[in-house]
């Protein structure tokens, strides 16, 4: 495998580096340990916090600012950050209204963003993202994974957190808005960790992975190549047997890129998920389309589909102004 | 018990660890998501820079000390995890003292009960646990019977190894392996793996020191 | 290769068709001859019409809306739209002030817009964009190729229109823009043309196309793979020896991924890219990083310099809403 | 002429390319951007599909129709220079009639000038027109020589050939290939080798109706 790189200890902190530098009126980067902060720290909200590995991009990082977050903390490629990074991190942009962290259930992100918890000293609380159907949920496992739906969440819950909602509103919509959203994904290719140098897994050129995780991770099955049409029924299957929303109801479409898949192709998943959701009588309102909680180099996609009320329409709708998303502002 | 002796032991895991690079690697490219060796890598190549540093301290604030450093150095599952294992080993040995195999085991078992707790995690659920517990068990058992230090050891290592090989069959039903279900069944879990390396290391460095 | 498709004869039809759905409040799509408009025509104003081959998007269908484009002419993959398209999209949005079309510098493409122009019962200028400076410019070949400097053309020219500026002033501003603007490109990995089914071409694990163009045609030569600073230092040079901007220069740095590359590759080539040029004495006041001119599944980037003025800053600042760019608005 | 003899043409030479594709792909691959075959496809499938529609039209008209057809079909460098093509020998046959290979080769001539007017080029610019204009040259100069129809359509077909093989040696200064300088030396112009494609096929077929 190939990639853009000097020293591949120094990667992600160069990467940083020229994220910062590139949205210097949005952004600030601390290191040692590493966090990003709004340019500008807002006053008088909930603290909102979120971070995981790196390499799903522009997950979480590009997703600081007005409407969005205060502050994200990036671990290594694929490996959840550590307590010191989000206690810095807090320290930082906490400023009263106690700190809400946004963290994918993965055990890592879990354990590390827990010990934070109990060492913070301000109040806290924590939302678990786990909207990835293609794990069955289970009571005697760490139930599902949080992968492109945390995007949602993190829009939603920053529009009430920039409201001036409390920290336990701040929550509640979170967990709601996580509840109300499933995805799937699906891998043509696998993502190569930089400091491993090769594939995660391999696949044959005829062989599609469905359910695959946003680290590469194995997913429900491995099949032969079909139609878009043929695995986007699939995809859209598994999250409406999971969601089982009303006739009639309205709902986000969001097409997420895992990081090698071309906009052309991105778009025809859309206008095939959408045909499908309309033929199951459901309205789609609103729609998101492009690379947003990518796995490094991975081509492959997922389908998110989020069921809206008029609360979470609202808050969707709020203005954002962030490196990743921006609108209204 | 010396501070050297903690610090001659996280070379000798450190060596250990970089001479099964592809094995680990390879294993959590399987079922997981191919940074555990980088994560076990940068964790005690930091460890073992900090040698000037720890030695001049007592064995539990040494550990401590290394706890700390690791929750900030190695992120992932694995970071917290190996870094509540220093970290309760040192208060075990802060209360019930560093001296002698009966202290070592009883700090062992304690730094395996606060895996146990932070990865709300037992026996059987295809972890580093599957190593950790029969190894506290035998240590415990071993050290009570008072068993000479080369059986001890050799016990160890053989329990280390079973439990490392335990993993092949299970279904994981703890980190990121138990998103797979039955996928998951045929291969070792990597952290079994690392763990179970590391403890061999340590055991084969205190062999060697006997002679 | 393994791409989403259902028939590829209808890839672009679906893919247009997902994207018009997706943005319908930003645009509208036409079909036989394909072009796309502005959902609401746009009055009073120099009609701004872009296209080309398919698998660059954005570019330029990404590019339609208030402060950019009034109209976007797809061609199939990586062959310029016909004449008729133009015509049609020419039809739909003119509102008096003629057409002004914004084409790259390929041969089919200046043909096709060429004998659209001469048809065109309105007034019309044409604005070649040719910032690629990996092909050494010529008085006996065709010029140089237009690559992703062409966004910062059709921003600028995008505002200048919106401001009610009449056909000439739209001509020479974009004229400006583009000689102030140079790009240079590499690729890690070739492209694959979803009809043709296999690579453009062949490169080895540890070679890099240096100068490659944006649909997969060799660049200036096959290089052994090297430090990100390395090929970001031959990129820069080559753009600075063919601009020579004054010292203390304003420039806008542009970090453009060919749609294979991920997000943290590319703030990295930022990095290593923005060092450069302050060290050459410029000054990196403006940015844009990400894939805004792709070459389908191609991995790997280019580097693009505009030197900015007053004009160009601002309008380069100015309120843009489109699928791809959004600000001020 | 009857318009059948161009429908008849095309479908020759539609087959023709057909059964060139991969040479066609990976010429336009090696030195341009992979489309020309598919491009080629495109608009022959498509004048193929025209021909209930063309039969009962004059051949001019029809030539006319079918340049136009082209121009919105295919696209690329290609499109509008077949398109030109097609539309100036209709332009010619309008004016200069169609009968006799007099006129065929003075329509043919201009269809020629007008792609050379289009695409600004000349010869051993490393395009299309490698093969047109000698092929152009040796169809005006037959036939004033009155040659016999075997000879001329050797004739052609061998300058075709030739005018094909003379790209490969050639620095590219028009069209993709001309990005590419040195670098487009060693290989055939996709352009060129299609037309020599179409141009035989044209001949072959003709050859047979002699029989
Ligand atoms: N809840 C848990 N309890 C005990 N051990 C765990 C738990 N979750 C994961 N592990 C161990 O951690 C290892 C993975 O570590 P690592 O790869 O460093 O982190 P990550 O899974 O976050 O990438 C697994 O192989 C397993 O042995
Ligand atoms: N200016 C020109 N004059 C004559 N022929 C040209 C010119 N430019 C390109 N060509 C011909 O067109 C061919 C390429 O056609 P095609 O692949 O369909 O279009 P594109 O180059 O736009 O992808 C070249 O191989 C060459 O023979
Ligand atoms: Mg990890
Ligand atoms: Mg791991
Ligand atoms: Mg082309
Ligand atoms: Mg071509």
């Amino acid at each position: 495998m190939k990639i853009f790189v000097n020293d591949v200890d120094n990667l992600l902190t160069e990467s940083l580096s020229g994220f910062a530098a590139a949205h210097h009126d949005l952004v600030s980067l601390q290191l040692d340990p590493h966090y990003l902060t709004r340019a500008q720290k807002a006053v008088n909200k909930v603290a909102l916090i979120s971070g995981g590995g790196s390499g799903h991009e522009p997950l979480h990082t590009g997703f600081i600012g007005h409407g969005m977050l205060d502050a994200a903390c990036p671990g290594h490629v694929f490996t959840s950050p550590t307590p010191d990074q989000m206690l810095a991190a807090a320290e930082a942009v906490e400023s009263g209204k106690g700190v809400l962290f946004i963290v994918k259930n993965y055990a890592g992100d879990v354990m590390n963003f827990e010990m934070a918890a109990e060492m913070l000293p301000f109040e806290s609380a924590t939302i678990l993202t786990s909207d990835d159907v293609a794990v069955e949920n289970s009571t005697w496992t760490t139930g599902r994974r949080g992968v492109a739906g945390t995007v949602i969440v993190e829009k939603c819950v920053g529009s009430l957190a920039e409201a001036g909602a409390d920290l336990a509103a701040c929550k509640a919509l979170g967990d709601k808005v996580n509840r109300s959203t499933a995805s799937m994904g699906v891998a043509l290719s696998s993502c190569t960790v930089p400091a491993a140098g090769r594939p995660t897994f391999d696949i044959g050129d005829s062989e599609l992975e469905m359910g695959v995780g946003i680290h590469g991770e194995p997913g429900r099955r491995r099949e032969a190549m079909r139609t878009a049409d043929e695995i986007v029924a699939d995809l859209v299957n598994a999250i409406l047997q999971d969601l089982k929303p009303a006739a009639g109801s309205e709902v986000l479409l969001m097409i997420n890129g895992f990081g090698a898949t071309p906009s052309m192709q991105l778009y025809l998943l859309y206008h095939s998920a959408a045909k499908l959701l309309t033929a199951h009588g459901l309205s789609v309102v609103r729609s998101l389309v492009g690379n947003y909680t990518t796995a490094l180099d991975m081509a492959g996609a997922s389908v998110t589909v989020c069921v809206l009320d008029e609360e979470i329409k609202q808050h969707w709708d709020s203005p954002v102004h962030t490196a990743a998303l921006r609108w209204g502002c | 018990m010396k501070t050297a002796l903690i610090t001659d032991a996280i070379d000798a895991v450190h060596a250990a660890i970089l001479a099964h690079e592809s094995e680990i690697e390879s294993l959590d490219r399987a079922i997981g998501d191919g940074d555990h060796f980088v994560n076990l890598k940068r964790g005690l190549s930091t460890l073992s820079a900090m040698r000037e540093e720890l030695l001049p301290l007592a064995p539990d604030f040494a550990l401590q000390k290394m706890g700390m450093k690791l929750l900030s150095t190695i992120g992932g599952a694995s970071g917290p995890l190996f870094a509540s294992f220093f970290m309760a080993m040192a208060a075990s040995m802060k209360t019930q003292g560093d001296d002698g195999n009966a202290a070592v085991a009883t700090a062992f078992a304690a730094g395996v009960e606060s895996i146990k707790q932070r990865g709300k995690a037992g026996l059987g659920e295809k972890t580093m646990l599957d190593v950790l517990i029969p190894v506290a068990d035998v240590f415990s058992r071993k050290t009570a019977e008072h068993a000479a230090m080369p059986e001890l050891l050799a016990a160890i290592e053989a329990s280390a190894e079973a439990g490392m090989l335990s993993t092949r069959d299970l279904v994981a039903t703890k980190g990121r392996a138990a998103f797979l279900g039955e996928r998951a069944i045929g291969h070792i879990d990597a952290g079994a793996k690392s763990t179970q390396v590391m403890i061999s290391a340590v055991c084969r460095m205190l062999e060697q020191s006997q002679k």
